[in-house]
């Protein structure tokens, strides 16, 4: 008796443990089972409040896709500063579909991440360290935190990196007059999802420190959907027929910020990234860097 | 036993891939009293794995598979004995000479023997080696890859830098564990010291910290899938489960420095190991390896040793943070080549 | 010379076809005089709605011209006239300095490509580098016929600075000395490295250029979308308060409701009168290239007040505590309205600023000061005279201040 | 107290009047471009950077000796042709322009665009939306 006893124990616990997993780390189900969490509304609306300070917890800015722990660009320099945690992808099946004249380009970006020229200011090198616009989905997973402020019929985000920052009218859609780095943001709900549809981009922008990039005709089509009071489920759906062969979809939680004294905060970096920028020029001049 | 849990099991865990041979010499199950509120055997605790067994039968044993009683008892006496007379002995200078590591007499020549903790009794098994598969008690051979790797003039040339004998040109000519790395690999054999591992457990992980680096490896047991092998790490990936009262750990997704102390080299990426816990008595973990690498050996190994429980509590391992020894390798090897450079003017 | 600017200014000049004046009671002592119509309701959660774009710019001097005296407002006749002068120009475009003094100044400088050859047409530049289509936005500004944007002073006139503050402004001069117009990216002001456009409050009054904000509102926040590349998030709850270490650039605003009005108060600024080289740009004005402006100090609180008095209308208070750097608080006003463009249904949000990601200006701008170097440093020396006039008269004003304060206490 | 305002040029319909006062550059003129080096440059358009506070058109220049050079031609900000709907479509690469200004002050091939036509003289953005269009006075057709 024993023994049949105590292996269906074990047998319950395991069984438990696999259920709470299942419940735990099944992130899609609570999109896809349908209205598992019911958000509280912005009043006036029938639509969920997603109002808030938020921020992704993924490695995503150093490599949208899988990556081991690596050394940065100038280890003798910065020790760990720089260096790239390790990170799984949050790309759906970890392969991005590029075409195999873009995969090059891809590779050259990486090469080329931390090169200055001052005769291809926004065209070489990854616009992160210029402190330039990160464009979308970037902008959702920089490391730094996001402030999305949820009219009736607007809504605003404001990312924190670079003050970059897009508006989103409800409804009706407009077309981009002409290009801009965080593209034309245009939003709508599908039920408790707040759907943007973001056209007119620049084709400037990157999608991560490993060089994967896009052009000007790229279109996201993104996904934001309350998952508890301090979870929303962020998905995007990537398409450029000039750089990929396929759609192809990333997705991660993004996280309230519950600090008490949470709140937007300035990162205006341009000052920061002059020396960075402009160094050379000024390299063996006879008054040049007053820092 | 247990045909049900396994039946469970089965339905939740990916099949594992090496055979488990050591399944049949699981000698009794857990009692009760060491088993966790939840059911699962206890492995908490902290637990030590030296011994004075070393890793392959020396050559000299020729198909002695085990010692006898006396003989047993007899190493473990000279031990104890050499211990009490190195302690005892006056202070002495050593002399340079090729090799500093250790003197004639087999005594530590680097440091008072006193620092050290190779334990004081062989295997109960009486086995000659810790290496139970090859039958011969040594590893298997070298595929030819592996063999041009361990034998190239550069891995010659590496092995005179870590010896000593040729100054360091960079930190990345030296051991991992001088460079406070990795140090013990997986699976995690005894050395001269620190063989200490602190497991705790929940109903869905078993977290193992080694001493050595202050390495944690936390194993999912909820039947998740390994992560991608795009992504690959000093310690591998690891996932377990329980087979019977046996907790199987199953790591891959090694990256291309995998070691494992004791053995010679450098592993490949292909490095796959399945580790087994098991604890029938209260003082002991029966801790069994299966080590498959084809990309440097020609079979798969198997081994065996026993984990004692020890008296807590762990110190903290703080070795890259004063790692003096790495500045001085560094500082000795410059001034090593000024003076030839000086003596050749 | 000056026959030259006027040319200038009468190429790009266009004929005003019709103009005819309208006067608008606002805030009428009789409720209901206003012809734009009521406030609209709160928004559905209950705070006064100030949201949709409005557009900020303003004719309005923030000084009182003397010729006011101590006249609050001026009449329809006097606004055609200063019309008729051309003295009517949108406050915070940098064509103020122009008028002033870069054009004459430019001109001059033109002068040596024009001895070559008088058929070139370099002397048509100041103030007018571009096409005109650039600068035609489909709206005009509506005119007050206040005299000033200072309200208080009651005379209309900027506080006199302080003795620190005319210390340390003679002290970044001093570090100056010697520098060059490009020496480095820091002998350029904070607009032209994309920093920081005229600061705040000055940016929340429109320029020909990007005339527009956008404000939206949720519960428990007031944004208010800048048309120079960021949003001002501003927090209705208490809060605990900013750490007195973080400095902002566009410092830390929390705002709360006093009847139909949101106050903004806002610190936390970032001490910008400490940098070596005097940085240019600033907050009460234009975005200078030339003059000094003082800075804010570490106790610099700046008080804000919209108030919707009626559809179309946002009255503009702020009101700036300076004790580093001024005398005593200012105060001004100014109107935002309704942008008829885009409540027209023409345009549906502000457009990005991407200053700094495509500034190729910079690099001319250092390049240029290395081709001729010593052109470089003639024009900073030039600009450090004009700066050293504006000293001289501080210090009179402060002197002046201080003598006054005496003999009235 | 009474608070009075005025609305200038408010009527029927939009009527659109340009600024009295010229635009001018976000940067210092004079640091960035050689007053004493005005040049002119008849280029095709490759493509435009619409970008406030300075738009940017990239035109190729061909050559006496039939090569082309390409030059980068700094106009204003976009904002006031956007917000009376201009758009990107415009302007198109392949087109012919015309450009008056000044060649930068280290002597690369950019320069401001004092004044930029298309090739026959026609205002870039002129009469291409409905709402009318500034003059400048420069165009004696104009009036």
């Amino acid at each position: 008796m024993g023994n049949w006893f105590r292996a269906s124990v074990a047998g319950t616990a395991v069984t438990a443990a696999a259920v709470v997993a299942i419940i735990f780390l099944g992130g899609e189900p609570a999109v896809s089972q349908g209205p598992a969490y019911q958000a509280p509304r912005l009043p006036g609306t029938s639509n969920p409040n997603l109002t808030g300070l938020w921020q992704a917890f993924v490695t995503a800015n150093w490599d949208i896709q899988d990556h081991a722990a690596d050394a940065g660009p100038f280890p003798r320099l910065l020790g760990v500063w720089g260096a790239r945690p390790a990170g799984q992808g949050v790309v759906e099946g970890n392969e991005i579909p590029y075409r195999p004249e873009a995969l090059a380009r891809k590779e050259e970006n990486f090469r080329n991440r931390l090169t200055v020229d001052p005769d291809n200011v926004n065209t070489v090198g990854d616009p992160e360290a210029k402190c330039f616009m990160p464009g979308v989905p970037r902008a959702t997973y920089m490391p730094f935190p996001f402030q999305i402020i949820q009219s009736t019929e607007k809504i605003v985000i404001a990312y924190q990196f670079a003050n970059a920052n897009r508006t989103i009218p409800i409804g009706e859609a407009t077309n981009a007059p002409v290009d801009f780095w965080m593209g034309w943001s245009n939003g709508h709900w599908d039920g408790d999802t707040l759907v943007v549809d973001v056209t007119g981009f620049n084709g400037l922008a990157w999608f991560d420190r490993a060089g994967n990039y896009h052009s000007d005709a790229l279109h996201v089509v993104e996904r934001y959907t309350p998952m508890s009071p301090d979870h929303l489920m962020y998905e995007a759906t990537i398409e450029d027929p000039t750089v990929f062969t396929r759609p192809w979809k990333i997705s991660m939680p993004l996280y309230r910020r519950i600090e008490e004294n949470a709140q937007f905060l300035e990162f205006k970096c341009v000052d920061l990234a002059e020396e960075y920028l402009y160094g050379d020029l000024v390299e063996g001049s006879s008054q040049g860097g007053a820092r | 036993m247990s045909h049900r849990c396994l039946t469970v099991m089965g339905a939740v865990f990916a099949v594992v891939v090496l055979a488990p041979t050591f399944a049949a010499a699981q000698p009794t199950e857990t009692p009760a009293s060491l088993r966790t509120p939840w059911g699962h055997p206890d492995l908490q605790g902290i637990w030590n794995n030296s011994t004075l067994t070393r890793l392959q039968r020396p050559e000299e044993l020729g198909d002695k598979e085990f010692l006898t009683e006396e003989e047993a008892a007899g190493v473990e006496q000279e031990t104890i004995a050499r211990n009490e007379l190195l302690s005892n002995r006056p202070a002495e200078r050593t002399t340079a000479a090729d090799q500093l590591d250790s003197r004639a007499d087999g005594t530590p020549g680097f440091y008072n023997n006193l620092w050290l903790d190779r334990g004081t009794t062989v295997v109960a098994t009486r086995r000659t080696s810790l290496i139970v598969d090859p039958p011969n008690g040594r590893l298997p051979s070298l595929t030819p890859e592996a063999h041009t790797r361990v034998t190239s003039a550069e891995a010659d040339r590496i092995e005179d830098v870590r010896r000593g004998r040729l100054p360091a040109t960079s930190w990345e000519e030296l051991d991992l564990s001088d460079r406070c790395i990795w140090y013990r690999g997986i699976p995690s054999l005894p050395t001269g010291y620190n063989n200490n591992y602190h497991i705790v457990q929940t109903p869905d992980h078993v977290a193992i910290l080694q001493e050595h680096i202050h390495d944690v490896r936390v194993i999912p047991l909820d039947g998740r899938a390994h992560i991608a092998p795009t992504i690959r790490q000093y310690a591998g990936d690891s996932r377990g489960h329980w087979e019977g009262d046996t907790l199987v750990v199953e790591t891959t997704g090694f990256n291309n420095r995998a070691i494992i102390r004791g053995v010679d080299g450098n592993l490949s990426e292909a490095l796959h190991v399945v580790e087994r816990f098991t604890r029938n008595e209260a003082d002991l973990i029966d801790y069994e390896f299966t080590v498959v690498d084809p990309k440097t050996w020609t079979s798969a190994w198997q081994g065996s040793l026993p984990m004692t429980r020890t008296e807590g509590p762990m110190f903290e391992y703080a070795c890259h943070e004063g790692n003096y020894g790495l500045y001085n390798i560094l500082a000795g090897s410059r001034a090593e080549e000024k003076a030839a450079g000086g003596a050749g003017k | 010379m000056r026959h030259r600017v006027l040319a200038a200014s009468g190429i790009l000049a266009v004929l005003v076809t019709v103009m005819w004046l309208v006067s608008v009671p606002l805030v009428g002592q009789t409720p209901g005089a206003a012809t734009a119509g009521s406030p609209p309701p709160p928004t559905p959660w209950g705070d006064p709605d100030l949201q949709g774009m409005w557009e900020t710019r303003t004719y309005t001097p923030l000084e009182r011209p003397s010729e006011f005296g101590e006249r609050e407002f001026m009449t329809t006749e006097e606004a055609a006239e200063r019309e008729r002068l051309g003295l009517r120009r949108v406050v915070t475009d940098d064509d103020d300095d122009i008028a002033d003094n870069l054009v004459e100044q430019d001109v001059n400088r033109y002068a040596r490509a024009f001895a070559e050859d008088d058929g070139r047409p370099g002397f048509k530049i100041a103030g007018a580098e571009y096409n005109a289509f650039w600068s035609a936005d489909p709206t005009v500004p509506k005119v007050s016929l206040r005299t000033s944007q200072i309200i208080d002073p009651p005379d209309g006139q900027m506080p006199a600075l302080t003795r620190d503050a005319l210390t340390t402004w003679e002290a970044r001069e001093e570090a100056r000395r010697g520098r060059s117009q490009g020496d480095d990216w820091e002998d350029r002001g904070l607009s032209e490295r994309c920093i920081s456009r005229n600061g705040l409050p000055g940016e929340m009054l429109g320029s020909t250029q990007n005339p527009i904000k956008e404000i939206v509102q949720t519960p428990g926040y007031v944004s208010i979308v800048m048309p120079y590349g960021y949003v001002r998030v501003i927090r209705l709850d208490e809060g605990p308060p900013l750490g007195s270490a973080i400095r902002q650039w566009n410092g830390d605003s929390r705002g709360h409701w006093e009847g139909q009005t949101l106050v903004v108060e806002t610190r936390n600024f970032k001490n910008t009168v400490n940098n070596v080289v005097p940085a240019h740009g600033g907050p009460f004005g234009g975005s200078r290239h030339v003059h000094y402006y003082p800075g804010t100090g570490e106790m610099f609180r700046l008080t804000e007040r919209f108030t919707r008095i009626d559809r179309d209308t946002i009255e503009y208070q702020y009101t700036i505590d300076d004790p580093d750097v001024f005398v005593r608080p200012w105060t001004t006003v100014n109107y935002f309205f309704l942008d008829t463009w885009a409540t027209e249904g023409n345009q549906d949000r502000l457009f990005e600023y991407a200053c700094h990601e495509h500034n190729y200006g910079m690099v001319n701008a250092i390049r240029g000061a290395q081709a001729d170097r010593q052109w470089a440093l003639d024009e900073a020396a030039r600009e450090a005279g004009i700066r050293e006039a504006e000293l001289r008269d501080k210090w009179e004003e402060t002197k002046a201040w201080e003598a006054s304060n005496r003999s009235g206490r | 107290m009474r608070i009075q305002l005025v609305v200038l040029g408010a009527g029927v319909g939009l009527l659109l009047v340009a600024a009295l006062v010229p635009v001018s550059a976000h940067h210092a003129f004079a640091a960035e471009f050689d007053a004493a080096n005005p040049i002119q440059l008849t280029g095709t358009v490759v493509k435009m950077e619409w970008v406030n506070p300075h738009s940017w058109i990239h035109i190729d220049v061909t050559q006496p000796d039939g090569s082309q050079e390409r030059w980068m031609i700094e106009g204003g900000p976009p904002t006031a042709l956007l917000r009376r709907g201009i758009t990107k479509d415009d302007l198109l690469a392949g087109a012919e322009v015309f450009v008056e200004g000044f060649r930068a002050k280290d002597g690369s091939q950019k320069a401001n665009g004092r004044d930029v036509t298309f090739a026959d003289g026609t205002k870039l953005f002129l009469g291409s939306s409905g709402t009318g269009a500034p003059r400048d006075g420069r165009d004696a057709t104009e009036r």
